[in-house]
């Protein structure tokens, strides 16, 4: 049972960095905010399974929600993507 | 050839980082026994269940242990919301449409239906900060989440500023007052010896923790949900002539 | 060192948490978006919270809160202090990122442009 | 009395977890983003369901609880669906066509305004 458990552990850090890098990669800032909430997503998984529930729901409270939402509300303000800087808000399609 | 070297400083960076961290051995248990209590989590998690009557290690020494670093942190949240609205000041009479779609009714009726029970689970989770893992800055956040429902769903849904205002600096005054009592009563700041304890594990236990923590709730969520209300009320604007090429 | 499944744990906890350090320090000093800034500086955060908690850790532990019934197994908890520790900065950690985005729109506003290498007034 | 609701207990929370893998499935095996959503929603709605009733049938003291969490599921889960469906939809993504039906549009030009309704 112990070996599930670390194993766990093990390849949800994997995914930590993976989902990271794409974040980090990733054109499109949308997408890239996204993937940050992911990030506190699986943090926050992993903060439970090393026995810190409190730090766990405190993550999954800010880290997911109102993070994600700033920065959302940033993009909306700004420019979507990381190249152009054209026009504001969500509804510059790039074709 | 930047990247290059951010690479190779990088590369250098997390060798060095790695070679500190693996000395301290993943797992095992440093805390010593608890009764010689070698460090301070095991002096900590000996004497939080006979001195303060609190169940959850984390909320004593959050609140109690450590209660001005937790005054100083909501300052900072206080700060930071001020320094927002600051930066983001716009006059009074210009108002912004928030979102240029309405929502569907669905959504503004269900949202409508959904707040009070997302209040109350914040609610229940700063009240039970001591017994279960949850506390003020969690209900805060939570409660904050709930206005930003209302707030996306609704176009013309206004938080009152005044009422922030003053369950804000309500909380405040109630969380100091209570510090400044226990410097009158114990001699030190946020003492908690001169409140009844209360049975450990019931709800009316570990003094003056509950009270502190219900206090910063309140103030959490207030200063959140104004955070994310001028945030979002922010003027949209298509872009702007740039004065930059002006050298 | 010989190499048990101990020690793999071991490297990917830490080196995970190092990792999303450094993918943050990589996207604050490469990347010209300031979102992308801003990002990066929310990884470097979360890097140091795992760093924090996998410290406090002790295998087959328990979560420091004492429930009714296992009143007495205070010598088989984690380390709570930083976990307390971590509780603070995260709160901080959004003051910090709410306060940088509201600069960067404000520098939108200012400017029309969110790329720093495009803002010129910086330069002399 | 007490065996026979932890029965029904284990029994309900077996069952939500079969829905709930039964979810994760169809996220990954659905053509397009309609049927994913359509897949998480339903099937994982109905497993979170029984499976937080099993437990309050387990825990008898933990039951009204759990029924505010249900309901809670009920009313959130739907919703969130429907509003990434529709600002999906809003936003010109097309849905994977076998067969050339796209009820929503013709709905559309019997609901009234979007502008005219607040």
């Amino acid at each position: 049972m112990i070996y599930v458990y670390t194993g766990a552990i093990v390849l949800l850090a994997m995914l930590l960095v993976y989902v990271a890098l794409y974040a980090i990669r990733q054109k499109d800032l949308l997408y890239a905010v996204i993937a940050t909430g992911v990030v506190s997503l699986i943090l926050s998984i992993v903060f439970l399974m090393l026995q810190a529930p409190d730090v766990a729901l405190t993550e999954a409270a800010i880290g997911i929600a109102l993070t994600t939402i700033a920065f959302v509300i940033t993009i909306r303000n700004t420019a979507r993507y990381e190249n152009d800087n054209a026009q504001s808000g969500f509804n510059n399609k790039k074709e | 050839m930047k990247k290059f070297f951010v690479i190779a400083l990088l590369a250098i960076l997390g060798f060095y980082l790695t070679i500190a961290f693996l000395q301290i051995p993943f797992g095992q248990n440093r805390l010593g026994q608890p009764q010689d209590e070698a460090t301070v989590g095991a002096y900590y998690l000996n004497n939080t269940k006979e001195k303060s009557a609190v169940s959850n290690v984390v909320t004593a020494i959050v609140v109690n242990y450590r209660g001005f670093d937790t005054l100083g942190e909501v300052t900072v949240l206080f700060l930071a919301s001020t320094g927002l609205a600051s930066i983001l000041y716009r006059r009074k009479e210009e108002e912004v449409e928030r979102i240029n779609k309405p929502s569907s009714s669905l959504l503004q009726t269900g949202s409508k239906f959904l707040f009070p029970l997302v209040v109350l689970l914040g609610i229940y989770v700063f009240i039970h900060g001591h017994l279960t893992p949850g506390g003020g800055f969690q209900g805060g956040a939570i409660i904050a989440t709930g206005f930003l429902l209302m707030l996306i769903a609704y176009q013309k849904y206004h938080v009152s500023h005044s009422m922030l205002t003053w369950v804000e600096s309500l909380a405040g005054v109630l969380f100091v007052s209570i510090g400044l009592w226990g410097l009158i009563t114990g001699g030190t700041f946020l003492e908690n010896s001169y409140f009844p304890k209360g049975v450990l594990n019931s709800l009316i236990s570990g003094g003056a923790i509950p009270i502190i923590y219900i206090a910063v709730g309140f103030k959490v969520a207030a200063e959140l949900t104004g955070v994310l209300d001028i945030l979002l009320n922010t003027k949209e604007e298509k872009s702007v002539p740039s004065n930059q090429n002006e050298k | 060192m010989d190499f048990d499944f101990q020690n793999i744990v071991t490297i990917s906890v830490y080196g995970s948490a190092i990792a999303l350090i450094l993918i943050g320090i990589y996207a604050v000093l490469i990347k010209k978006h300031l979102i992308k800034i801003v990002i990066g500086m929310s990884l470097v955060d979360a890097g140091l919270h795992l760093l924090f908690v996998a410290i406090g850790y002790i295998n087959n532990g328990t979560a420091p809160i004492f429930s009714p019934g296992y009143e007495d197994a205070a010598t088989n908890m984690v380390d709570p202090v930083p976990q307390a520790l971590v509780l603070t900065a995260i709160v901080i950690g959004f003051a910090v990122t709410a306060v940088a985005l509201s600069l960067v729109i404000r520098l939108y506003k200012h400017h029309g442009t969110v790329r720093i290498d495009e803002i010129k007034s910086l330069k002399w | 009395m007490m065996e026979y609701l932890k029965y029904i207990g284990q029994g309900l929370i077996v069952f939500g977890s079969l829905f709930l893998f039964l979810g994760a499935l169809g996220i990954f095996r659905m053509p397009d983003f309609y049927n994913r959503l359509q897949a998480g929603t339903k099937a994982s709605t109905l497993g979170a369901m029984s499976l937080i009733l099993g437990v309050g049938f387990i825990q008898p003291e933990w039951m009204i609880k759990s029924l505010i969490i249900v309901v809670f599921i009920a009313v959130a889960n739907p919703l969130s669906s429907h509003a990434l469906g529709r600002s999906a939809y809003k936003n010109n993504l097309k849905p994977f066509m076998k067969k050339k039906m796209d009820a929503y549009e013709k709905v559309a030009e019997i609901l009234p305004k979007e502008e005219d309704r607040l």
